[in-house]
């Protein structure tokens, strides 16, 4: 154990990047099986709302949180001293989907057709890049914003695809028998394949109470290792702690996601510098960050257990 | 309203009907728009499930709208017995309405945390302005006749203020009263969203996020049996106040 | 214990003249009437009185102190009753005492009893006629407890009979406690029956065009009024009114 | 008020200068809170990023303000003159105000796609209710007397209603028209967020996804700049046609 | 072309009986004053008349209709001048004939010139005095079309001479257009220099307790009042008011 005052439980606040779903399924894993206990660690999760999990760390009122290698990423140049921590799935598992029958196979289909999205700089860049390899161009595509409509909803009416993470609402789709073609980020350009979602925490915590971040990551390892071990409890564990979720749901997305946290890297969390640096200078040639990530601070590995 | 309520009863049912019937009958899927039944079923059947949401919200509610009541209370009072202050503040009362929740909710955790104090400022930033409006404009506009007799007997501003100004302003302040009660129920599930761990509002998003459409409409259901019970409170109340009032033979 | 002393009072609304150097006084314990045209400017004067407004020019002192633009020094009663719709009859009529002190409910009862509304006690005032609710007007007024009373048409609403039990009423509980009276009524023998002094005041703008003295003895009957030294000041103040009018 | 705003341009300014102060002194970082000379500066050398938004916005208020209040108007034109309808409607007027947005977005995509539609109906959403319930709380207010005069003068219901309920509902409506207006723009925004191209909201959330702070706060800025202007459009007419009103000598 | 025939007319609000079993009638161009104490029921019957309120029992005719409960049968001036604080004093005496038909400004002008209001055309309620607000609301319900008026205390605020001007004025407009008049005051002198009968009303419940007709000729002048005859009508109509309230 790495806590110094056994007796205490240091009490710390987690806070998610959206609702919880089977990205977060460790951190309820710990939470449950008593792994943040045994690290000294009393743990609040707590949902973000409106209020952004990102500033919430970065002041310290959350000490840890759930981000993006993206957000953290621009944060990071914005001076938000955020960090990432881990990295919770290994590849990046979104992608463009449509309906079977709007015939998207691949990105030259886009051309002609409607995305939907939330209007950020960053997709057109995207989906450019996608288009390119195959000769076509985002110029052909037509962008409308979709705001906080769902996927499902969106492609009833005006919308022919959009981008979804496919472990919730894909596996949602398969549920719904709603045949989808998917096209992973990572399937056309390596540098799009950077870390979604990551742990995060504030610099000052790194700095000033090191063991209690080496406790939350240690917790966290054990907390995945049992999800990827066990898919199906662990969904039932999730489903118990919030047991608003749709089982069905948390149980299929679980199955498909129990593989992909540690994937072919040799530890679960663990980053590298090049995913990093392939996508900030990315983002950087597609000006879509004003200046250049100072990629070595953005991300460490020095909690994960040895 | 509510004693002769049963033909609003009758087309609220009547809605419902049609609703339930067009879903049958285009077969529109659950996770569009459940019909009344399919939300009904789920509504008792998960009953235990979220039970305590409501509570949270409720009492969420219950408090937020006290607080609202009386801070638009006490700043209309403060606005129209200083005149000073009213051309000071009252800009500033409408640009407190115009503070989206996607800048304040970020602040509001940074100052207060993820504890009740955030939640119950949002609820009472949304309450207290009708209120506020409809009590100052009820206080400006009562009768001259009855404020010149006030003052000729030599009443103080302070008498002035409350044996005339408030009675003559009840009614306006209830048309206040109205307004918010019917938002603070809203509120309070917006504040829900503001990071919290129980409530209707967190049930409802975590409905929507796992895309369980017939969920988020029996929050919102409750939601409306929630609001519909605040606002007839506030009716109650008004009717039993107010009851000096002429009696409508002789009305329309 | 209350003396009034105007002097050189001017007011006007807007480029309009109302009163203008507009004098008189009313002694310790005096009943005065005033006598004028319809919109000459009475209740006007009862507002400066009353403090409601400033004069624009002169004086009004009570007992010596200068009140213009000062409150409270007077029990009033408006032209209008101006009843409270929200209370009840005997709320009303203790609102004046109310701004000062605790209202003696039972006082306010028999007073209410005596102007015959005694079924009333507890009803609001759109359930009155005109005639009663200028009689709560006047109870509330009466019960007020300045010792200077100014009365505006108190008894216009009211018929005959009525309107001679209440003058007499007024007339008993003036002999009792001897407050200053001002009155403003349209009704001559009311003014010579009621007063000390008759004031009679002219119009656009008003001043003081004749002063009666009213000698008769006190207290005063119903039969006064059939006496032909009644009816002989009655001729006089008429044709002083009259004769302004022609003007 | 706005005429003698003096003071609140003060009151204004010497929140802006504090804050101005704090940032400085306490070293707040730009994505807390920028400092306003920050915001100003962010306002004037990014203008032409944003002010086709700005534009946006004002015509889809403006629009959406005018559906509101007619819409508002007519409801309680219509519920006050036939109280059948009244007691039928008034319940589901308070239940529209309960309808989250989150739940009438999916909704509200389905039926009218992304277009302009969703969103006027969005704002007409927010601004009729306060304006509802304040005009017909004036109109039933109306004094007794002047009713009975009318009714013994043989007016119609109608004249009844032109002529007298109306002109004396007018202070009321009015309250409700400001209230309306404070959330006319703010339901502008909302509505944005339902999926638009262009527009303060999209703006805002833009800026604050790549957390630039300073943007949203432009944002919020000109928000509050839009709801000034059109609160004092509504005074300014309060004013002119309530000038028959006694002037304040012998008022407080 | 106007006659109303009132047949046992009842009324009560809650349990307390106003009218009861009231009966009398007005005849064609007919000029009839009702007396009685405050409280006793004359607004209420000029209520029943106008539609107001529905008569508990009992039949309002007028012209052989039935019009118990139907409104805007009178021209109507209410006890309270009842003036929209909104509209100027010319836009508030054209509104009785608003409801109808184009009102005729000018015609409303003279009027009000001829009720010495010429300075107040474009004034709002609230800058007359009470007798000013009276005249404007005289002036309404005799410029409304209906060819039957009522009356309820019209001059009760006017001083002597003005409401001596309005009676002569009121009789000189009778006498041209000859409407039927049913008036209420509580001035007895009034009441006789006007009425060619005078119906006198007990009260609880009110009935008509007595009839006079005053046959003075037509057009009768200010002198009239100054008459022995005139004088003896004026004695027996109050020895009947005062028995009634002495009872
Ligand atoms: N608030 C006001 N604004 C403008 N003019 C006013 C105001 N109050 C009174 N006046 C004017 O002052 C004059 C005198 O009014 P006042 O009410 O004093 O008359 P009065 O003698 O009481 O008449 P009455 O016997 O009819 O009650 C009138 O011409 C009236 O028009
Ligand atoms: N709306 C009402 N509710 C209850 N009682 C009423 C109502 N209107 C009138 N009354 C009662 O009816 C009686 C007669 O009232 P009304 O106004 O007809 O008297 P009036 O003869 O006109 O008296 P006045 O000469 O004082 O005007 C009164 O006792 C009054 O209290
Ligand atoms: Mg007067
Ligand atoms: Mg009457």
């Amino acid at each position: 154990g790495n806590s110094d005052s056994a007796e205490e439980l240091e009490e710390v606040t987690f806070v998610l990047d959206w609702t919880p779903n089977t990205n977060h399924t460790g951190l309820y894993v710990a939470q449950e099986k008593g792994y943040f206990e045994e690290q000294g660690l009393d743990v609040e999760i707590v949902m973000p709302g409106e209020a952004g999990a990102d500033q919430t760390v970065a002041t310290g009122k959350a000490q840890f949180g759930i981000s993006a290698q993206e957000a953290v990423t621009e944060a990071r140049v914005q001076d938000i001293p955020i960090v990432s921590i881990a990295a919770v799935i290994q590849h990046n598992t979104s992608g463009f989907a449509a309906p079977k029958e709007k015939g998207i196979t691949s990105p030259a289909d886009f051309a002609g057709k409607t995305y939907g999205g939330w209007g950020a700089p960053v997709e057109a860049a995207v989906i450019d890049s996608l288009m390119k390899q195959e000769d076509a161009s985002v110029e052909d595509v037509e962008i409308i914003n979709m705001g906080n409509t769902d996927f499902f909803t969106a492609v009833e009416r005006d919308v022919d695809f959009a981008w979804i993470y496919y472990g919730w609402t894909g596996v949602q789709a398969e549920l719904r028998d709603v045949e989808l073609d998917m096209l992973y980020l990572t399937d056309y350009s390596e540098k799009l394949d950077y870390y979604t979602p990551v742990i995060t925490t504030n610099e000052t915590m790194i700095e000033e109470n090191p063991e209690t971040v080496s406790a939350m990551v240690a917790a966290l390892e054990k907390g995945y290792q049992f999800a990827i071990e066990n898919p199906s409890d662990a969904a039932d564990i999730l489903v118990v702690e919030v047991p608003d979720l749709d089982e069905e749901l948390v149980h299929a997305s679980q199955e498909w996601l129990s593989p992909k946290y540690q994937d072919d890297a040799e530890q679960w969390g663990i980053q590298t510098e090049d995913v990093w640096r392939n996508y900030a200078e990315w983002m950087f040639e597609n000006d879509l960050l004003e200046s250049e990530l100072d990629v070595e601070a953005a991300f460490t590995n020095e909690f994960l257990p040895e | 309203m509510f004693e002769k309520s049963y033909s609003a009863i009758i087309v609220i049912v009547s809605i419902l009907t049609i609703w339930e019937i067009t879903s049958r009958l285009l077969q529109i899927p659950t996770w569009i728009l459940p019909a009344p039944t399919t939300i009904v079923q789920e509504a008792f059947t998960s009953w235990h499930n979220y039970n305590h949401h409501i509570l949270s919200t409720i009492t969420l509610t219950g408090s937020g709208f006290a607080i609202g009541v009386s801070v638009g209370l006490l700043i209309a009072i403060l606005l129209h017995l200083v005149p000073r202050i009213r051309e000071a503040l009252y800009p500033l009362l409408i640009l407190s309405q115009n503070i989206p929740i996607i800048v304040l909710a970020p602040l509001l955790v940074i100052w207060f945390g993820f504890g009740i104090t955030p939640k119950l400022l949002i609820i009472t930033l949304v309450c207290f302005f009708p209120i506020a409006v409809a009590t100052i404009d009820g206080l400006k506009q009562t009768n001259p006749e009855l404020i010149h007799y006030m003052k000729m007997a030599g009443a103080t501003n302070r008498q002035i203020f409350t044996k005339l100004e408030l009675p003559h302003a009840i009614p306006q302040l209830f048309s206040g009263l109205k307004i918010s009660a019917t938002y603070s129920v809203m509120g309070a599930v917006i504040s829900e969203w503001l990071g919290a761990n129980q409530g209707i509002g967190v049930y409802m998003t975590l409905a929507s996020s796992s895309f369980r459409t017939d969920r988020v409409f029996v929050a919102i259901f409750f939601i409306m049996i929630l609001c519909l019970i605040f606002f007839s409170l506030i009716i109650t109340a008004e009717r039993l106040i107010l009851k000096w009032r002429p009696s409508e033979e002789g009305k329309r | 214990m209350s003396t009034l002393e105007i002097e050189q009072l001017s007011k006007s609304f807007g480029s309009q003249p109302i009163l203008e150097q507009l004098q008189f006084h009313v002694k310790e314990g005096e009943f005065v009437s005033l006598l004028g045209p319809s919109g000459s400017g009475k209740s006007t004067i009862f507002h400066l009185i009353g403090g409601l407004y400033k004069p624009d020019y002169g004086s009004i002192r009570l007992n010596g102190n200068e009140i213009s633009g000062q409150k409270g020094s007077i029990s009033y009663m408006p032209q209008t009753p101006s009843l409270f719709p929200w209370r009840t009859i005997l709320e009303n009529v203790t609102l004046g005492v109310e701004l000062f002190e605790k209202p003696d409910k039972e006082k306010a009862k028999k007073m209410l009893e005596r102007a015959g509304l005694a079924d009333y006690i507890d009803a609001y005032p759109h359930e009155l006629s005109g005639g009663m609710r200028q009689r709560v007007a006047f109870i509330r007024s009466i019960l007020s407890p300045q010792p200077f009373i100014c009365l505006d048409e108190p008894f216009s609403a009211l018929d005959e009979f009525t309107r001679l039990e209440m003058q007499k009423w007024l007339l008993s509980i003036w002999d009792e406690e001897r407050p200053s009276v001002l009155f403003v009524t349209h009704n001559i023998e009311e003014a010579i029956f009621l007063s000390d002094r008759i004031l009679v005041l002219g119009s656009k703008p008003a001043q003081v065009i004749k002063e009666f003295d009213i000698a008769f003895d006190r207290p005063r009957n119903g039969e006064l009024t059939l006496t032909s030294e009644f009816l002989d000041v009655k001729k006089a103040v008429y044709q002083t009114l009259r004769g302004e009018l022609d003007d």
